[in-house]
């Protein structure tokens, strides 16, 4: 509880900042601030508690993927002071609706309340449609602002109406209370179509197939580092709200709907995959491996019961290679009016360790070992070879194979084409974020036990 | 002391080869692949005095995947080739001018270090991690430093890496599904498991899918060539020395006493297999253009005789596939060796410029012959006594696989002596040819001092690897 | 209250609300106008908000009146910053028809 | 007994030691040190046999010493080990005597030749692996040595490797071995899994004691080893690299393959005599592949005009007749002549050695004529052997030959007509050769002529030890009270049983092979004294006699039947299947990459059919879950 609200009181501050014209100290101070709102909340970790009678939950759950949303925002906000050095005037207010968007984050995955969940999806939701539009002059970012917008509301909507269906049902918008009735035989046929149609909203947020199709041109058209965003924070928020969801729903009880998330996994991983190969735009090219991604954390979806932890470790080691790729294509992608791979060209030689870095996050996202996301693959895998869907397993295999295809062609230019010209810059938050971020990949993936085991 | 140590000089290794910068990097280099290799003897020492040498601790609670390293006379024998070679092929590249030295050395060492680990790795997962690590720095290798036109060779690293990562990924989803079996990754729990034939068809093609691109076996070898052509003869003679045994051994160590089942019921079809590639290899060797490319496929016919020895599923088999990897490993490192140093002189690989080098170079000719003669196996050469027991081996199974299979012996000899011919006699070329340098004889002396060795006196390598032979070999036949 | 739901019935509302629902659809569906589109799912949205008063009736609950009111404001700030994106696009393309929209393919 | 080990180290070692130095300091010692040296070590090793040879003579003990553990074989020990009994001595006696006199011959022979050090040490390597074949004690330690020297002989085939042509007789003789080697090895195999055991002597018990033993593997045991010894024999169908093989130098063809290398054979079969006597139906075959053989090349030696090609098929011929002996059980009587045709071959081969000495590289004997005044010693050697081998009374080849006719006929009559066929042709050829080359008048250039010379002391002291050995070896068995049987007869049990006592038949049947040597001798000095005609240039070659001058168009046949089909099939997979496959491999990349691209044009960028998917997508899942249920 006390995070949103001092993550809400951030955001104001940093408001304020700008009208007192502090705008130099705002990304210090709100850095600052989140590393403190983390330990806050890290500290909450051991003592679940519900407030405002359960508008908000406190749990094991909340409190880690809080902690990771609150981390990614941290790198998030470290890179906007790059990324808006030639605007600085409206910094103050980047930087707040990032911390909305946070706080809204925060409110999906610790909500009590479907009420508490909407919001938090609006907030979330809102902050992302200015966020995509926020480059007022771009044709390209309007369209993307534009496109996800009315995709969004159209999903909310149905989002809404499934909460209705839901409310309809049990008459309670409560949580507990919800699934505490859904273990009675007899339920409205509403219920289950409520909870349908949720699903379906949120399967929209974390592009899965086939409510992808936004993804790419909205990743494409957005900044970059709104880009960053979505595909990091945004998609992490939506798949672990929606897995909060269904297991309070015990929605894996129904064999049917087990089925549809196979099909869904299985089309998302594939369609995500198959499409990136031919990209030549790199945020394109990550907007589909993206939806391959979500595909493979539906599958945790399959085991309700037992992979709250997998999945957590699945979306860090995602996350964090994702922040390390951004932060590079930021620094290559500056003042380019693109961001192809043409611009990748020679990296290798013009600047290694951003080109490693990058290497080491492809590498991550193609489940290399001793990087994260071969261990996030793993423990998947495993659980979902134990709730019996091999088949899953088997096509998972094959994308991954697939993937290596395009991740490598990344890779390839990197280190055989010769560069084009030469970057002097070294900012050094960008070095900081790429580093860290990969590090930590690194150390989860040497020590998977220390994320695996706080959910177990 | 135990076997970790080995890993941690090579692992430690390769990063201070890439501090020591590029003037240092090869001597660095050299130092810790020495080190390496004294440590393993020091270790075999300790090995054959009965002292436990291996090493385990657990390393991830769920799923349970513990840091597992286990010593028998199998993987020493294997870890001895590996830090010798990689030694020996530091050295060989001393004559050679990288450009930034210090990353091709430093990552020569962690493919070493990634080698080791899977020769000594005794958890399933930990094993297949330093397997895919392994395939990392051969990548950047070949990639980076390799030669010929960049388009094809990108083409071809690339489709390297991406066919043997998927026929791993199979054996990882057959791990994780044993895994669900047997609630551990451990391979002693792994052995204990008894699945149904079933089960066991399908375990066993998803490590075949692995190894046989990795080894590789026909018809899962067309990468195999390009890869050897288009890397710099270091990435070749570490994936043809080294790296393709790593497939071998893995046939001995997981596919075989995991799906003992399936294997005696596959057991001719995968002896055919490899005796069809000892065939086809020497057949397609005999015309190829390019010096690398037939010593590759040279290199695919022996390993197709080795992967039929393992098949054959009795102790001369294992035996003698062994003695036949080690063997293999240095004389196809030192004919590679040899190509490399023909290269250094005329820039060319294509036998049809070459030829009447003897006149000018006895003593590489002479050296040269010789690992031609050990790789067609002349008696008192270490690979006599591999493929004699190889052969054995398949004659106890059908006398008519030892037959096919001996065929290597004539088209072996066929194949080698007419590029030997092809490229070191005839008239003395106009292009003058120094005669070897002193790291370049020195690298060669020492692999046929090996070579002849355990030509005469394989008995302390049999002795090593025989006892833990024996006790995979119980495994297999746990169910009868 | 209560008596106009029993002589009307529950499932009357849903069906009302349903279809109110899906003419938002096909209205988001079939239209180009980007305003048009707004206005339909604001049809949508006000569909459900209709339901959740009648659920609310139904189960004698004013949880779900108290949520209209979240919607509202929701869909408020929705429309305010879609509106927004549209200006902006207006002074770009100087057009409001959402097939303008086809710079981002692929 | 561990004198006998030493003795037998330094036996086999000095060679070996001489090859070493030759190799590594022979070029700074110059020519003649290096030859000396090389000379010296086989000479060494000469008398070491001596040694022996007195002592096994003196107890009839054979000597077994074993070494060290070689292969472990998960049912046995393979182990280096020397068995050293008369078989063994007997050959190591002729080998390294023989073998030092060409030694001694070659200092001067390749004097002027710049890599003479290296045909030294190729020479004592030679001689090294020729003793290890000898007298080793199992069959594997016997391999080494038989693979060792095939690999001599590649060298010194190819000792002038500038010229291509030489490069590939060398190869064509190694690869040749090799098909023999195979079928060595598989017999070894058999061998080894029946009685798991490789050495003789306990394979000779094994053998005895076994009767389960299934006979069909005992055969197909005895066939392979025999494909082994046709492939280092020369025997059909494997001879053909013999007569290529004189691409090497005369000393070279001399003790490889005429005296020592080609007798590998022979000593094999004899040494494992103890199988073939169990598998009579082998025997037969080796009896007819023999006599065959000896046909065939005599046929072809008729026409031969290369003075190096009439003794190499000669050579084959001979060894064609041993083959038949062997396959009557007579294993002495092989042996016998093996000795005897060693003597009276190598003094030809070194003799007409000696003569292209003279004629500056000269083989064409249609080149020669009338060296019977230059070059005396030469011509008078060479005759004495050439008598011996036309089988000329009181001549060595005569006792030797006739023994094996006797053998033939007492088996097989059509076997002997063969063989008395081939010896008449061979007195033929002989002395078509003799004539040719040292009667009449010189036809090669005048530069030539007054080059004319008898060869140096050094050339022609080993022509005339040997032309006697080939005069008098006969003594060591003649018909009635053979030493040599008596010698052996410790070896091969039942040898007593073939002694024949001279009957009338015997003397008839030694009749009919003087006359018919006469028969032979006549003719050739009719057609080339008498008429003195000179056969004709290859191109006016005609009828029968050009398919014998092209040898029956075997290499030919070869080279159509296995070289070809196996390069154009390498071209084949090269060119097409190996393409085949990748593109296979590459295929599968290639399509997925057009299915990204046609997934492309679904991705249009229209919202209104983004959202038509997202409604499309919805109502699926809706009616799949509640309509379809």
């Amino acid at each position: 509880m006390t995070t949103l609200i001092a993550i809400v009181g951030l955001g104001i501050l940093s408001l304020i900042f700008e009208i007192f014209d502090f705008r130099k100290a705002i990304i210090p101070v709100t850095i600052i601030g989140l590393l403190a709102i983390l330990g806050l909340t890290v500290s909450e970790f051991n003592s679940p508690e519900s407030y405002y009678n359960n508008m908000i939950v406190v749990s094991k759950f909340s409190v880690s993927f809080s902690s990771l949303f609150i981390v990614l925002t941290i790198f998030l906000i470290a890179l906007s002071h790059n990324f808006y050095d030639n605007h600085q005037s409206k910094l103050s207010d980047y930087i707040a609706i990032k911390i909305f968007l946070l706080a809204g984050a925060v409110a999906m995955v610790s909500f009590g309340n479907l009420a508490m969940f909407f919001l938090g999806i609006e907030i979330l939701s809102i902050s992302l449609y200015i966020l995509a539009a926020s480059n007022r002059v771009n044709i390209k970012s309007n369209e993307a602002g534009m496109k996800y917008f009315l995709m969004g509301s159209f999903a909310s909507g149905i989002i809404l109406f499934g909460i209705c269906m839901i409310y309809g049902a049990m008459g309670s918008f409560d949580i507990v209370e919800i699934s505490d009735m859904s273990q009675s035989a007899e339920l409205p046929i509403w219920f289950p179509i409520g909870i349908v149609l949720v699903t379906i909203g949120m399967l929209f947020k974390i592009a899965a197939v086939p409510f992808h199709f936004w993804a790419p041109d909205v990743y494409e058209g957005s900044p970059t580092l709104t880009t960053a965003l979505m595909s990091t924070l945004a998609k992490v928020v939506a798949i672990a709200t929606l897995y909060k969801l269904l297991s309070a729903m015990n929605a894996d009880i129904n064999y049917s709907f087990q089925i549809v998330v196979v099909i869904i996994s299985i089309a998302s991983m594939t369609v995500g995959n198959i499409m990136a190969l031919r990209q030549v735009n790199v945020k394109r090219m990550l907007a589909f491996s993206g939806i391959s991604h979500a595909g493979f954390m539906l599958m945790a979806l399959l085991s309700l019961s037992t992979s709250a932890g997998s999945l957590l470790y699945y979306t860090s080691a995602y996350a964090l290679s994702g922040i390390a790729a951004f932060s590079v294509i930021l620094y290559v992608c500056k003042n380019r009016e693109n961001e192809d791979i043409v611009n990748f060209h020679g990296l290798g030689k013009t600047n290694p360790l951003l080109a490693a870095i990058l290497t080491a996050s492809l590498l991550s996202m193609a489940g290399i070992p001793i990087f994260a996301g071969f261990f996030a693959k793993l423990v998947l895998f495993s659980q979902t070879i134990q709730a019996g869907y091999l088949v899953v397993v088997i096509f998972a295999v094959i994308n991954s194979i697939i993937s290596v295809g395009y991740y490598f062609k990344l890779i390839l230019a990197m280190y055989t084409k010769e560069p084009n010209e030469t970057r002097t810059a070294k900012p050094f938050l960008i070095y900081a974020v790429a580093v860290v971020a990969i590090l930590l990949n690194i150390i989860i993936g040497l020590f998977p036990s220390l994320v695996l085991d706080l959910l177990a | 002391m135990n076997i970790s140590l080995i890993l941690i000089i090579l692992l430690v290794g390769s990063f201070a080869t890439y501090l020591a910068g590029d003037k240092l990097a090869s001597k660095v280099a050299l130092f810790f692949g020495l080190a390496a290799t004294g440590c393993t003897i020091v270790l075999l020492n300790h090995f054959n005095l009965g002292e436990n040498i291996s090493y385990s601790s657990q390393w991830i609670t769920l799923p349970k995947v513990s840091f597992a390293l286990q010593a028998d006379g199998l993987s020493l024998a294997m870890i001895l080739l590996t830090t010798v070679l990689t030694a020996i092929i530091i050295l060989s590249s001393f004559d050679n001018e990288f450009k930034n030295a210090k990353a091709i050395y430093a990552l020569i060492l962690f493919m070493s270090f990634a080698m080791t680990g899977t020769f000594l790795a005794s958890d399933g997962l930990l094993y297949y991690i330093f397997w895919e690590l392994s395939l990392i720095p051969i990548y950047f290798i070949a990639l980076i430093w390799g030669n010929g036109d960049a388009e094809e060779r990108k083409k071809a690293v690339v489709k390297f890496f991406i066919y043997t990562l998927a026929g791993s990924l199979f054996m990882l989803v057959a791990f994780v599904y044993m895994y669900q079996k047997a609630g551990s990754f451990l391979i002693e729990d792994l052995y204990k498991l008894k699945l149904d034939i079933n089960e066991q068809k399908w375990i066993f093609t998803a490590f075949f899918l692995a190894y046989a691109i990795k080894i590789p076996l026909i018809p899962f070898h067309t990468w195999q060539a390009n890869v050897y052509q288009k890397a710099p003869t270091l990435g070749t003679m570490l994936l043809s020395g080294i790296m393709l045994k790593m497939g071998l051994y893995s046939l001995i160590r997981w596919q075989l006493p995991l799906a003992p089942l399936a294997a005696k019921e596959y057991m001719y079809i995968f002896i055919g297999v490899g005796i069809a590639g000892v065939i086809y290899g020497s057949i397609v060797a005999l015309r190829q253009k390019d010096l690398k490319k037939l010593l590759a496929y040279s290199s695919l016919a022996h390993v197709g005789l080795i992967a039929a020895g393992t098949y054959a599923l009795n102790l001369d088999g294992f035996r003698g596939a062994v003695l036949q990897m080690i063997a293999h490993g240095f004389v196809v490192v030192g004919l590679f060796f040899a190509a490399e140093i023909i290269f250094r002189r005329y820039e060319t690989r294509l036998i049809a410029d070459l030829g009447g080098i003897r006149a000018q170079s006895p003593k590489f000719t002479s050296m040269f012959l010789i690992l031609v003669l050990a790789s067609v196996a002349l008696p008192t050469t270490f690979n006599f006594i591999g493929e004699f027991t190889v052969l054995y081996s398949l004659s106890q199974v059908n006398i008519w696989f030892a037959i096919l299979g001996g065929t290597t012996i004539i088209l072996g000899a066929y194949y080698m002596l007419k590029m030997f011919q092809h490229v070191m006699l005839g008239e003395t070329n106009t292009k003058t040819f120094a005669d070897v340098t002193l790291s370049e004889g020195l690298t060669l002396v020492i692999i046929i001092a090996v070579l002849f060795f355990f030509g005469l006196y394989p008995k302390p390598i049999n002795d090593l690897i025989t006892p833990s032979l024996e006790t995979i070999l119980n495994t297999i036949n746990k169910y009868n | 209250m209560n008596n106009i739901l029993t002589q009307i019935g529950i499932e009357n509302y849903i069906f009302l609300c349903v279809t109110l629902f899906c003419i938002g659809i096909f209205g988001v569906l079939y239209r180009r106008n980007a305003i048009i589109v707004f206005m339909s799912i604001e049809i949508m949205l006000n569909a459900v908000n209709l339901l959740f008063v009648a659920f609310s009736t139904y189960h004698q609950d004013t949880q779900g009146q108290v949520f209209v009111f979240f919607s509202m404001a929701v869909a408020a700030a929705e429309v305010a910053v879609g509106l927004a994106i549209l200006v902006s696009i207006f002074r770009n393309i100087g057009s409001i028809s959402i097939d303008n929209l086809k710079n981002l393919k692929g | 007994m561990a004198m006998d080990t030493n003795l037998a180290l330094v036996l086999l070692l000095t060679p070996f030691l001489g090859f070493l130095i030759n190799v590594f300091f022979g070029k700074s010692l110059g020519k003649s040190a290096s030859g000396i040296i090389g000379t010296l070590s086989v000479v060494v090793s000469f008398i070491v046999a001596v040694s022996f040879f007195l002592q096994i003579n003196e107890t009839k003990q054979a000597i077994n010493i074993q070494l060290f553990d070689w292969i472990q074989i998960s049912k046995f020990n393979v182990s280096f080990g020397f068995l050293l009994d008369q078989l063994s001595v007997l050959w190591l006696l002729f080998v390294t005597g023989i073998g030092s006199l060409i030694h001694l011959y070659s200092i001067s022979y390749m004097h002027d030749d710049e890599k003479m050090h290296s045909f030294f040490a190729y020479l004592n390597l030679f001689i090294f692996f020729m003793i290890t074949l000898v007298v080793g004690s199992n069959l594997l330690v016997m391999f080494i040595g038989w693979e060792g020297v095939g690999l001599c002989s590649y060298l010194l085939i190819g000792f002038w490797y500038k010229n291509q042509s030489y490069n590939d007789a060398a190869k064509k003789a190694f690869i040749m071995n090799r098909i023999g080697d195979l079928g060595l090895l598989i017999g070894i195999f058999i061998l080894g899994s029946l009685f798991s055991t490789l050495d003789f002597a306990s394979l000779q018990t094994a053998i005895a004691a076994a009767k389960g033993v299934d006979t069909f593997w005992l055969s197909i045991a005895a066939l392979a080893l025999f494909i082994g010894a046709c492939g280092k024999s020369a025997q059909i169908p494997l001879y053909t690299w013999l007569p290529d093989a004189m691409a090497g130098p005369t000393p070279v063809s001399a003790l490889i393959h005429a005296a020592t290398m080609v007798t590998a054979g022979i000593f094999m079969v004899s040494r494992m005599h103890f199988l073939f006597d169990l598998t009579p139906e082998i025997q037969t075959i080796i009896a007819v592949i023999g006599g065959v053989t000896s046909l065939v090349a005599a046929t072809i030696g008729l026409v031969q005009n290369d003075i190096k090609k009439v003794l190499a098929y000669s050579t084959v011929s001979q060894l064609g007749l041993m083959f038949l002996a062997l396959g009557f059980g007579a294993y002495e009587v092989a042996i016998f002549h093996v000795i005897t045709h060693a003597f009276f071959k190598a003094c030809l081969f070194l003799g007409s050695g000696s003569v292209i000495h003279g004629l500056h590289g000269e083989q064409d004997m249609r080149k020669m004529g009338g060296l019977k005044k230059a070059m005396p010693i030469t011509f008078w050697t060479m005759l004495i052997s050439s008598l011996a081998i036309s089988g000329v009374p009181v001549f060595s080849g005569f006792f030797s030959k006739d023994e094996i006719l006797m053998t033939a006929f007492h088996h097989n009559i059509p076997l002997w007509v063969v063989g008395s066929v081939a010896s008449i042709m061979t007195a033929f050829y002989m002395f078509r050769l003799m004539f040719l080359t040292f009667f009449n008048d010189f036809r090669g250039t005048e530069e030539q002529k007054h080059h004319l010379h008898e060869s140096p002391a050094l050339i022609t002291f080993p022509l005339i030890v040997l032309a006697i050995l080939a005069a008098v070896g006969g003594l060591i068995s003649l018909p009635g009270n053979s030493w040599l049987n008596e010698y052996l007869a410790p070896l091969f049990a039942k040898a007593g049983t073939e002694e024949h006592h001279l009957g009338t038949t015997e003397y008839m049947l030694m009749a009919i092979a003087v006359v018919g040597g006469f028969i032979g001798i006549g003719i050739a000095y009719a057609k080339y004294i008498k008429q003195n005609t000179v056969p004709s240039e290859d191109a006016e070659i005609t009828g029968v006699s050009k398919v014998l001058y092209n040898k029956y168009y075997i290499d030919e046949l070869y080279d159509s039947l296995f070289v070809a089909p196996i390069n154009s099939l390498s071209k084949l997979f090269r060119d097409y299947v190996e393409t085949g496959i990748s593109s296979l491999v590459f295929g599968l990349g290639k399509a997925a990459n057009e299915l990204s691209y046609q997934g492309k044009k679904l991705q249009n960028g229209s919202v209104g059919l983004y959202l038509f998917g997202f409604v499309l997508g919805m109502c699926a899942i809706i009616s799949y879950l509640f309509l379809a249920q």
